[in-house]
């Protein structure tokens, strides 16, 4: 089974979008789900929106969450930390750009990559 | 504390935030998105709405449902890192309280905060009135002297050059504006202070 | 004036709420717009919407262009190519994540900096 | 070479485009994006429309035209490379070309193909079918060999690494698998080929 992926932006617009490219890069090889708002539907993230994704996008092989700015970073932290063990330590919010590191995590995740190569694809993209 | 003194603080809580929205809003507006107000108003009015709720169950696990409340809530980075305040006060104090715990338990709470968010104090955040009101719950002060102590903290931001949250995008930029975070924070504290004071 | 941004994706959707996120930031203080989408709607990018947004978002202090993967790049470079100088001198297509160097390069732009220190600031996003 | 040619050419070229498409994208699906057949039909289509148009022009501008039309409607990376390549050829060569103004030309559009994509020759793109076909041009192949030879060099990008374009996102798994532009170079240089040598 493949590492899923999961794309958390302030804006829902950006996030869905985002599924729409990755999914043209892997169709439906890839577990995949996305979320954003804040839970009135304005820019902003919700850490109920943002569990509820990873359990949609959830693979024995791990999940792989794409993030914007910082608070859908912290927002992210705060999900897997409330979904807790063991899915936990399964689960990483990567350090990457949301929308490149969304299709390159992805494409590593439609070959079988594991989660640790997976993670790393992303994080090549951001700066040292 | 009783199931009544507590429902009194959520209520005191939330209504401040409430009357001082805007204000925090458009300090976040000025180095921010400016929805800071709007997310802590969102969070407090429905840890107020369930304020009953809350205030039946001992103290820790009110502090421990109301932080996952604000978690799920706010929506914006402040909404887990005071979330995470009261959980991790929820979890560390007695049912009970003394001072001494209390000060203890506010503590560890803060170094949770910091944990959370990857912050420390002099980054122009809450933290930056946190840690002086935990050192003058430390000190043996006041809860008066505590409350103008929160608000000369958040002022002191106000010449801090932001190094966590969207306020670092601006670089020098945020210098001369207060954090919204510390506002928020020193209002809490006051009201607080102020219900509590008067009650000793 | 202040440089402006314009915001080209694959994904309309991308590049509207990536626009959205940067108005909240920064208001109207900094000339934006954005463009996405195949000449059929589809994903891609079409250099002729691409060349309109850069109109749409013209200042005469330079124009940063914030762009996701490859093809975005190609018909960006092509349509800053077509439009010409004087003009083409004061744009450049950033070498940034889209949503996070829109966000950070329109907020170095909005407090009056330079072309150069914008696409800086955009350019620090990424890998050395 | 008459109106009338060049509008047949264009014809042949937008049909050949046109009935490989399902190919083309099932190339790019493997590993791309799998729009490169919808991409280079939209493109040669919006030519055909206009053939007339440009095969009224001298032969510089009407190629300069087919690019400029390519660059506006393909959608894709393909689309500013193919558009450059027109448009390049357009500007090099002269009204009433011969075979070493017509290699000199491409071998300069070539480049400009190159500068476009930041990219050369062995990178698994176009460009690893448009430079033999050039060598041919240049070595004094018949038309009926260069067609040979673009074929053989679209086959050749199966074992090659990806470097450019969306299957470089793909490292090692890119090997085993045709580039689509390649493919699709070859296709038009047959499609050319087969005219121009039906008529010589
Ligand atoms: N990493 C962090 N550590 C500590 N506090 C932070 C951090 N990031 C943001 N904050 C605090 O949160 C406040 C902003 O909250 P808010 O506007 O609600 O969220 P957002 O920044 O997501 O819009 C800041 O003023 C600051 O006090
Ligand atoms: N940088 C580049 N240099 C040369 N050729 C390229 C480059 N990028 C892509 N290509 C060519 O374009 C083809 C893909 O075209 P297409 O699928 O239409 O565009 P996109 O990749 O934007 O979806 C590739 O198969 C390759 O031959
Ligand atoms: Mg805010
Ligand atoms: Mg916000
Ligand atoms: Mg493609
Ligand atoms: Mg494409």
């Amino acid at each position: 089974m493949n590492v899923g992926i999961v794309i958390v932006s302030h804006s829902p617009k950006v996030a869905e979008g985002t599924a729409d490219m990755v999914r043209q890069m892997v169709g439906d090889e890839v577990p995949l789900a996305w979320c954003g708002g804040n839970p009135e539907g304005g820019l902003g993230t919700s850490v109920g929106d943002i569990m509820e994704a990873i359990e949609r996008a959830w693979s024995e092989a791990g999940v792989a969450i794409l993030v914007d700015l910082g608070g859908a970073e912290t927002n992210s932290e705060m999900a897997v930390e409330m979904i807790g063990e063991p899915r936990a330590k399964k689960i990483v919010v990567c350090n990457a750009p949301i929308v490149e590191g969304a299709v390159m995590a992805a494409t590593e995740a439609s070959g079988g990559a594991s989660l640790r190569e997976v993670v790393a694809t992303a994080h090549e993209l951001s700066p040292a | 504390m009783t199931a009544l003194d507590l429902s009194r603080l959520i209520t005191a809580a939330a209504d401040a935030i409430a009357a001082h929205a805007e204000e925090l809003t458009a300090l976040d507006q000025a180095i921010g998105d400016g929805d800071h107000g709007l997310n802590m108003k969102r969070g407090f009015d429905a840890v107020r709405a369930e304020a009953d709720v809350f205030a039946a169950k001992p103290m820790p696990d009110a502090l421990k449902a109301i932080g996952t409340k604000l978690v799920m809530t706010v929506g914006g980075a402040s909404g887990p890192l005071f979330g995470t305040l009261f959980m991790a006060l929820g979890k560390e104090i007695s049912v009970e309280p003394d001072r001494a715990n209390l000060t203890a338990a506010f503590g560890k709470a803060i170094d949770a905060v910091a944990a959370r968010g990857k912050s420390q104090v002099g980054q122009k955040t809450m933290l930056d009135v946190l840690r002086p009101v935990h050192d003058a719950l430390a000190g043996g002060r006041t809860v008066a002297e505590i409350a103008d102590i929160a608000d000369a903290a958040a002022e002191a931001t106000v010449q801090m050059k932001a190094l966590r949250g969207r306020a670092s995008f601006l670089g020098d930029r945020s210098i001369g504006h207060m954090d919204a975070g510390a506002r928020s924070t020193a209002l809490l504290v006051r009201t607080l202070a102020q219900i509590i004071g008067g009650k000793a």
